[in-house]
C-alpha cells in the first residue's frame, strides 16, 4: 500500500524546481546594480595586477625599468594633461608619470591585502570554529586571549609588528594579518554557536556523525555567509593599513609604486602639486569603495530574511 | 443586533519585487455589538492582514489597502486622516497580537506601558494615570506593585496578562485579539481565556477572536467565520458551523483534527497544500484541493449564498439546491 | 577584567618590541664612541642580559611603582612625556568621538525614518565614502583646502591660547571623526531598522499614541544598545586612527610620539605608550559597560554575569 | 492481542544542566517500560524535560544516571563505536520543519547522508543510492521530481516528510519523535499523523511521541505518560487516562483543553500561579504548590510511581484518599 495519492497534488512554491542555493543568491545579487558594477571595477583592477607581473617576466622589466622607476627631472611635478596618454595624471617629485606607478603599484595593495585576510582568515576562522563548537573553558580561554589582542589598538600593534620584524613585504604582511585574527575568530564563533544548536546538527548526530565531520560538512558550509562578507570588508580594511603604513614609511619602501608611498613622498610637496596628493588618494579610494559596495550586495544576496 | 464594525469588499495587496502577495480579497463581514466573532484559518489565509487593515497598521511602502470600506458608527475608518485614526485605536479598537515574548518594549516598565495609553487618550493627572494603571494590573491578576518591573521579569502567561491589560485600559467597545493564547501552555491558556471572556462581559466589549485552534472557537465565540486564501468561505452562528457545516473546507478543517470523545482511528485530512498567495488558482480558491470540485468552480469565483438564520457559504454546491 | 588584559597587552608589546634589532646599550653611547667593554657595562647596568620574563616582570614592577623607565633618546623620564603627551591624544579622540556621535547618530536616524527617499540614498553614499576614503588622505585634502587654497585654518601643530587651540583642533578632529562618523550612521541606521520590524512597535502603534512618542520612547530606546556597543568598540580604532591623524598634522599627541619612538627603536617610550593608551581604552570600554547598564534593563539586572555578550 | 514483547525500558534517567543560578533538574529519575510495535505518547507543558528525556535516551544529550535496556543491554554503557551502530536501531524526528534540514543540501543528499556517515554505501555507487531514495521518498509520499529541490523551496509539510524519510533510511526499530506536527498547519499535521500510523503499521515501528497536545496524543498512543518538572506524574493506557484521571496535574491539564464542542461544559479546574522553576527544586511532590489538595506531607517525601489499578500508575502520596472518594462517590450514584 504505497500512500502516493498524496503525491503531486497542490502548488509548489513558484520559485520553480532545482533552482540550486548559488542560483537563488546569482538572481537576488544582480538585482544590486552598484554591487554588479563594483565586482566588474574589482576584476579588471585584479586583471591589471596580473598584467603588469606578466609584463615584467616576459621583457624582464624594462618597462618597469624605465617608466616607473627611472628618474627624469625635467618633468619634476608636471601638473597632468588630459591630451597625453601617459601623462594624464602628471608626474611625480621624480619626474615619472603617475599613471604607470598607479597601475603598477595596485599589485601591492590588491594581492597583499588578499594574502592578509585569507591568512587571518583562516587563521580566526579556525580558532573562532574550535571556540565556538566546544565551547565552555576552551572557549574562555581562547575568547579572553582574543579580548588581550582586541585591547591594543589595531594600527599600534601592526606598527609595532612591523617595526620589530623591518619593512620587508613578508613582514608587511604579517603585521596586517596577526592583529585581525580577533576579529575573524569572533565572526566565525558567532556564526558556529547559531548553528550549532539547530536540529539539523542533531539529526547528524542522531545518524552517528563524528565532531569533525559536524563542523566541517554541516557547520562551516553554513557559516560560510557572514565570513565571505567579512572577508571582502576585511579586504578594504588591509588595503587601507598597507597604505597607512606606508604613509608611516613603515610598509613598502620606496622606490617601490605602492599608493601610500607615493602619498608620503607627496606630503612634502603639498604645498606647490596637488596632484601627486589627490590622485593616488582617489586610488586607493575607489578601490576600497568598490569593495565596500560589492560587500554589502553580497550581504544582502547572502542573508534570506531581507525579502520585504 | 446591529453591526459594531462593517467590513465591505477589502481587498489588501503586497507588491514585493518578487510579486504581488494577494493577502485579502474582497472580505464582507460584521462584527456584532458585544458579541464574540471567531475568524479560523490556517497560516497565510490574510486572518493578521484582516486584523492588522482594520486598525490600519499595514507595514507601508509594500502594503497597500487597493479597495472597500471599514465602517464603525456609521464612519469608515479609511478614509479617516491619519490623527483621527490615532484617536480610534486604543480608545474604540484595540488588538492584542500573537507573542507576548515580543509585544511588549523590553527596556520600559510595565507601568508605563500602561500608563501609555490611558495618557494618550484622557487628559487626567500623573496620579489618576498611576491609580488606573494599577486597577488595570489588579484587573488582570497581576499585583500592582510589579508595576515598576521590566517585561523580561515576566512569564510568557503574566506578559499577555500586561498586553490584555494595555488593550482594555481604555475600554474599547472592540478588542482584536490576534491567535492571544497560541504560544501559551494549555494550563495558562485557559487562565488567559477564561480571564478574556470575564473581562469582556464586564466592559462589554465586541471581540474578534482570530485563531487556527477550533476549541478555543467553540469554548470562546458566538459567531464564526472561516477564512481561506484571503477569502471568507463560511460565516455563521456557532451551533450552525460545528454542527452542520457546509463549504468542504470547513469540512476538511473538521475531519483534520483528532477528536477526543470519539476514538476515530484514521483522520481525514484535506490533501494538498495551502495556496501560495501570490500564485491563487483561477475560479474558487479551494478547487484543486477539493473532492467536489465541479468545472465551473474552475472558472468562477462562487459568490457568497445566504441559507437559513445567516448562515453564509461560498460555494456553488449551495448554490443549486436552495 | 582590567587587570589580566593589561598584562596580557603589555606582554604581548614587550616580546615584539624585544625582536626590534639594534642594541639599546650601543644607541645610548653611540655619540660618545666609548670602547666596547663601557657598552658592556652599560648593557649590564640595564640588566639587558638578563632572560626576556625576568626584565618582563622587572620592568612590571616598576612600572606600578611609578618608574616607566628613561628614554633611550633624549634621557628624559618615559612618565612626564606620556603626561605632558597623553592630553592631547584624549583631546583629539574626544574631539573625533563628538563630531561622529553628532553626524552619524541624527543621520541614521533620520535616514532609517525616511528609507527609500533620496535623503536616504545620499547619506548612504556619504556614509560608504566616508568609510571608504583613508583617514590621513583625508587630511591631506582637508589642509590643501582649507588651510593652503583658502587659508583659514592652520595647517598642522596644536596653537597655543584657547582660540588658536581651537582652531588647529577643527582639521585633525574633522579627520579621525568622518571614518568614525560613516560607521556610527550605517550602523544607526540598520540598528532603526531592526527596531522598527519589532512587534512591539505594532503594538505601541495600536494604542494610538503620536508618531513621534512611537519614535523616541519605543524605537530610540532600543535602537540606542547595538549604538552604544558601537561607539564602545570605534573608540579604539580611534586611538589607532590618532596615530595616523597626529602624524598628517603634527599634532603633539601620544600617537606621533610612538610612531616616532618605534622608529628610532626607543623601547621604553614604545612601552610606555602602549601601556597608557590601553589604560585609556580599557577605561572607555569599561565606562560603555556601566553606559550599559542605564540603557539595557535586563543587562542592569544580571550584572553580574560576564561581560555584555552582544558584540 | 499479540504477546507484547518489551523493546526498552528505562530505568532511574538522570540529567541535570548546571545553570550560573544553580543545578537544573530537567529529568529526575525516570522510568518506564516500552513493548513493541506500540506508541508511548509523552506528554506535558514546556519545560517539562519531555524533549530533553528523549534526547537522553538517544544520548544526543548525555545523561547523569540512570539505565536504557535496549534489547537486554545498557545502551549507556557502550563505546562510541558500539553507538554508532545502534543508531540504525534507534532514529529521531525533530520538531521544526525549519531549523531540522541541512539549507545547503537538497532533498535527496538529506535522506542518504546516514547511509553514507554510516557507511552501507559509498558516495561513488550512484545507482544504488538513487533506487533507495526514489523507494524511500515514495514511501513517504514525496514527488520524485523534488529530488534535487533545496528545503527553502518547500513548505512545512514536506520539509516534515524528509525528516521521516531521513529517519527511516537506516530502517530503524524505534522511533522518537519530539513534537513532530507541532509546527504544521492543521490539514497538514493530519496528513503528517496518518502518515506516521501506515509507516507504524507497515513496518512495525515504535513510537517515543512526545508532544503538549493531548488530542493528538490521545489520538495516537496506547500508553501515555504525563511529565511534570522533570518527574512521571501518571501513566496509563490512552482511554484509561482520558476516561478517569488521577493526579491532580493530570486532572487540571485535562480539563484544560479547549474541546471543539460547543456543548461539551468543561468542570474547569483552574491551576493557580506559574510553573515552579526546576532549578534546585526542593524535595517532595514539585506540583504541591499548585496543587489543590497539597497537604503537609506533599512537601515531605517524594512519592514515586505506584501502580494504583492494572497498568495504572499514579505518583501522588494522596492518591489512596483520591481513590477511596470516588469509590464512595460511585456507589452513592
Amino acid at each position: 500500500m504505497s500512500n502516493n495519492e498524496f503525491v503531486n497534488k497542490g502548488a509548489t512554491k513558484n520559485s520553480g524546481e532545482g533552482r540550486t542555493l548559488w542560483e537563488e543568491i546569482r538572481r537576488r545579487f544582480k538585482k544590486n546594480k552598484f554591487a554588479v558594477v563594483s565586482m566588474y571595477f574589482l576584476i579588471f583592477l585584479i586583471a591589471l595586477a596580473i598584467v603588469t607581473i606578466v609584463i615584467d617576466i616576459v621583457d624582464n622589466s624594462n618597462i618597469y625599468n624605465n617608466y616607473v622607476i627611472k628618474q627624469n627631472l625635467k618633468d619634476k611635478l608636471r601638473e597632468p594633461e588630459f591630451g597625453n596618454p601617459s601623462m594624464i595624471f602628471g608626474c611625480d617629485e621624480f619626474g615619472r608619470s603617475i599613471l604607470f606607478r598607479m597601475i603598477w603599484g595596485t599589485r601591492y595593495s590588491l594581492f597583499i591585502g588578499l594574502i592578509a585576510v585569507t591568512v587571518s582568515l583562516i587563521t580566526g576562522g579556525l580558532i573562532g570554529s574550535i571556540a565556538g563548537y566546544y565551547g565552555g573553558k576552551i572557549d574562555n580561554t581562547i575568547m579572553r586571549f582574543m579580548d588581550i589582542l582586541l585591547a591594543i589598538p589595531y594600527m599600534l600593534l601592526a606598527i609595532a609588528i612591523v617595526s620589530a620584524l623591518g619593512p620587508s613585504l613578508i613582514n608587511l604582511l604579517i603585521s596586517i594579518a596577526i592583529p585581525k585574527i580577533p576579529s575573524y575568530a569572533r565572526i566565525v564563533r558567532a556564526s558556529v554557536m547559531s548553528i550549532k544548536d539547530l536540529e539539523f546538527i542533531e539529526a547528524g548526530k542522531s545518524a552517528g556523525a563524528s565532531d569533525i565531520r559536524t563542523i566541517f560538512k554541516y557547520i562551516l558550509p553554513n557559516a560560510m555567509a557572514p565570513v565571505i562578507v567579512q572577508a571582502t570588508l576585511g579586504v578594504a580594511d588591509a588595503i587601507i593599513s598597507i597604505s597607512a603604513l606606508s604613509y608611516l614609511g613603515l610598509g613598502v619602501q620606496p622606490p617601490l609604486p605602492e599608493w601610500g608611498a607615493m602619498l608620503s613622498a607627496a606630503k612634502t610637496y603639498i604645498r606647490d602639486a596637488w596632484h601627486i596628493t589627490v590622485i593616488p588618494g582617489l586610488g586607493i579610494m575607489f578601490t576600497i569603495l568598490a569593495l565596500n559596495i560589492f560587500g554589502d550586495g553580497l550581504r544582502d544576496a547572502l542573508d534570506p530574511k531581507l525579502q520585504h | 443586533m446591529k453591526d459594531l464594525l462593517l467590513i465591505k469588499d477589502l481587498v489588501i495587496h503586497f507588491e514585493t519585487d518578487d510579486g504581488i502577495v494577494e493577502a485579502v480579497n474582497n472580505i464582507t463581514l460584521g462584527i456584532k455589538e458585544g458579541q464574540t466573532l471567531g475568524l479560523v484559518g490556517e497560516t497565510g489565509a490574510g486572518k493578521t492582514t484582516l486584523a492588522k487593515g482594520i486598525m490600519r497598521l499595514i507595514h507601508k511602502p509594500t502594503g497597500k489597502i487597493k479597495d472597500g470600506e471599514i465602517l464603525y458608527k456609521d464612519k469608515d475608518l479609511l478614509k479617516l486622516t491619519e490623527k483621527e485614526m490615532r484617536e480610534i485605536r486604543g480608545k474604540h479598537i484595540s488588538m492584542i497580537f500573537q507573542d507576548p515574548m515580543t509585544s511588549l518594549n523590553p527596556v520600559m516598565t510595565v507601568g508605563e506601558q500602561i500608563g501609555e495609553v490611558i495618557k494618550a487618550h484622557n487628559r487626567i493627572s500623573k496620579k489618576g494615570i498611576e491609580k488606573r494603571t494599577c486597577e488595570m494590573l489588579e484587573t488582570v491578576g497581576i499585583p500592582s506593585g510589579r508595576a515598576i518591573e521590566y517585561p523580561h521579569q515576566f512569564s510568557g502567561g503574566m506578559k499577555q496578562r500586561v498586553i490584555i491589560a494595555i488593550a482594555l485600559a481604555c475600554e474599547p467597545n472592540l478588542l482584536i485579539a490576534d491567535e492571544p493564547t497560541t504560544a501559551l501552555d494549555v494550563t495558562i491558556q485557559a487562565q488567559v481565556l477564561e480571564m478574556m471572556k470575564s473581562l469582556k462581559t464586564e466592559f462589554n466589549t465586541s471581540m474578534l477572536l482570530i485563531t487556527h485552534d477550533l476549541g478555543v472557537v467553540a469554548q470562546n465565540c458566538d459567531f464564526v467565520a472561516i477564512i481561506y486564501a484571503g477569502e471568507i468561505v463560511e460565516y455563521g452562528e456557532l451551533r450552525d458551523i460545528f454542527k452542520n457545516p457546509k463549504h468542504p473546507y470547513t469540512i476538511g478543517l473538521f475531519g483534520s483534527i483528532p477528536n477526543l470523545n470519539d476514538n476515530v482511528k484514521r483522520l481525514k485530512p484535506i490533501d494538498g497544500l495551502m495556496p501560495d498567495p501570490m500564485s491563487l488558482p483561477k475560479g474558487c480558491k479551494f478547487n484543486d484541493r477539493c473532492k467536489f470540485a465541479m468545472d465551473i468552480c474552475k472558472e468562477k469565483n462562487p459568490e457568497m449564498v445566504l441559507l437559513n438564520n445567516g448562515h453564509k457559504v461560498k460555494c456553488f454546491l449551495m448554490q443549486n439546491n436552495i | 577584567m582590567l587587570i589580566p588584559v593589561l598584562i596580557g597587552t603589555t606582554l604581548i608589546v614587550y616580546c615584539i618590541m624585544d625582536l626590534t634589532p639594534g642594541d639599546p646599550a650601543r644607541m645610548i653611547l653611540a655619540e660618545t664612541k666609548t670602547s666596547e667593554e663601557n657598552i658592556e657595562k652599560m648593557r649590564e647596568s640595564l640588566g639587558l642580559n638578563d632572560p626576556l620574563l625576568v626584565r618582563y616582570v622587572r620592568y612590571i614592577t616598576n612600572l606600578l611603582k611609578g618608574d616607566w623607565g628613561i628614554s633611550y633618546k633624549n634621557r628624559i623620564s618615559v612618565l612626564a612625556q606620556i603626561k605632558e603627551k597623553l592630553p592631547n591624544t584624549m583631546l583629539l579622540a574626544f574631539s573625533g568621538m563628538v563630531v561622529a556621535i553628532i553626524i552619524g547618530i541624527p543621520i541614521g536616524i533620520i535616514a532609517a525614518k525616511k528609507q527609500y527617499t533620496l535623503f536616504d540614498n545620499v547619506s548612504m553614499i556619504g556614509a560608504l565614502i566616508g568609510t571608504s576614503a583613508p583617514a590621513f588622505w583625508l587630511g591631506l585634502l582637508l589642509v590643501i583646502t582649507f588651510s593652503l587654497k583658502l587659508k583659514w585654518l592652520p595647517p598642522a601643530g596644536m596653537g597655543q591660547g584657547f582660540v588658536m587651540k581651537l582652531k588647529s583642533l577643527i582639521l585633525p578632529a574633522l579627520t579621525i571623526g568622518t571614518g568614525t562618523a560613516a560607521i556610527i550612521t550605517r550602523m544607526t541606521r540598520s540598528s532603526m531598522l531592526e527596531t522598527m520590524r519589532q512587534d512591539y512597535i505594532d503594538t505601541a502603534r495600536a494604542k494610538g499614541i503620536k508618531e513621534s512618542l512611537v519614535t523616541t520612547g519605543h524605537m530610540l530606546k532600543n535602537a540606542l544598545i547595538p549604538i552604544v556597543t558601537v561607539v564602545g568598540l570605534q573608540f579604539g580604532s580611534l586611538l589607532g586612527g590618532s596615530v595616523m591623524t597626529e602624524n598628517v598634522f603634527s599634532w603633539p599627541g601620544l600617537g606621533r610620539f610612538v610612531v616616532e619612538s618605534i622608529k628610532t627603536k626607543d623601547v621604553p617610550c614604545v612601552l610606555g605608550s602602549v601601556v597608557a593608551l590601553c589604560i585609556l581604552f580599557s577605561i572607555v570600554n569599561l565606562c560603555v559597560d556601566i553606559l550599559y547598564a542605564f540603557v539595557d534593563p535586563r543587562i542592569k539586572s544580571q550584572y553580574k554575569t560576564s561581560r555584555r555578550k552582544h558584540i | 492481542m499479540k504477546t507484547k514483547k518489551e523493546i526498552l525500558k528505562v530505568n532511574n534517567l538522570k540529567k541535570f544542566f548546571n545553570t550560573p543560578q544553580g543545578m537544573l533538574h530537567a529529568v529526575d529519575d525516570i522510568s518506564f517500560t516500552l513493548s513493541e510495535g506500540e506508541t508511548l505518547g509523552v506528554v506535558g507543558e514546556s519545560g517539562c524535560g519531555k524533549s530533553t528525556m528523549g534526547r537522553a535516551i538517544l544520548r544526543l544529550h548525555e545523561p547523569d544516571s540512570g539505565e536504557v535496556i535496549y534489547k537486554g543491554e545498557d545502551i549507556l554503557k557502550y563505546s562510541s563505536k558500539q553507538m554508532k551502530k545502534l543508531r540504525t536501531e534507534m532514529q529521531m524526528i525533530f520538531q521544526d520543519p525549519f531549523s531540522s534540514l541541512n539549507p545547503r543540501m537538497t532533498v535527496s543528499q538529506s535522506i542518504l547522508e546516514p547511509l553514507l556517515i554510516q557507511g552501507i554505501y559509498k558516495k561513488e555507487d550512484k545507482r544504488s543510492l538513487r533506487i533507495k531514495v526514489k523507494e524511500i521518498m515514495n514511501l513517504v509520499g514525496l514527488a520524485d521530481r523534488l529530488v534535487n529541490t533545496y528545503p527553502h523551496e518547500l513548505d512545512g509539510g514536506r520539509r516534515q516528510r524528509i525528516g521521516i524519510a531521513r529517519a527511516l533510511v537506516l530502517n530503524p526499530k524505534l522511533i522518537i519523535c519530539d513534537e513532530p506536527v507541532s509546527a504544521l498547519d492543521v490539514s497538514i499535521q493530519a496528513q503528517v499523523l496518518n502518515l506516521m500510523q501506515d509507516l507504524q503499521e507497515q513496518l512495525g515501528l515504535t513510537y517515543i511521541f512526545i508532544t503538549h497536545d493531548l488530542s493528538v496524543v490521545k489520538h495516537l498512543s496506547s500508553d501515555i505518560v504525563v511529565m511534570y518538572l522533570g518527574q512521571l506524574v501518571e501513566k496509563a493506557p490512552a482511554e484509561k487516562l482520558f476516561a478517569n484521571p488521577l493526579h491532580p496535574y493530570t486532572k487540571a491539564l485535562l480539563s484544560a483543553i479547549a474541546v471543539p464542542d460547543p456543548d461539551f461544559k468543561a468542570d474547569r479546574i483552574l491551576l493557580e500561579g506559574e510553573l515552579t522553576s526546576p532549578i534546585n527544586p526542593k524535595p517532595g511532590c514539585r506540583f504541591a504548590k499548585r496543587c489543590l489538595y497539597a497537604k503537609e506531607e506533599c512537601y515531605g517525601n517524594n512519592a514515586g510511581l505506584v501502580e494504583v489499578e492494572k497498568d495504572h500508575f499514579v505518583a501522588c502520596c494522596l492518591i489512596d484518599g483520591f481513590i477511596n472518594q470516588e469509590k464512595g462517590v460511585k456507589q452513592k450514584q
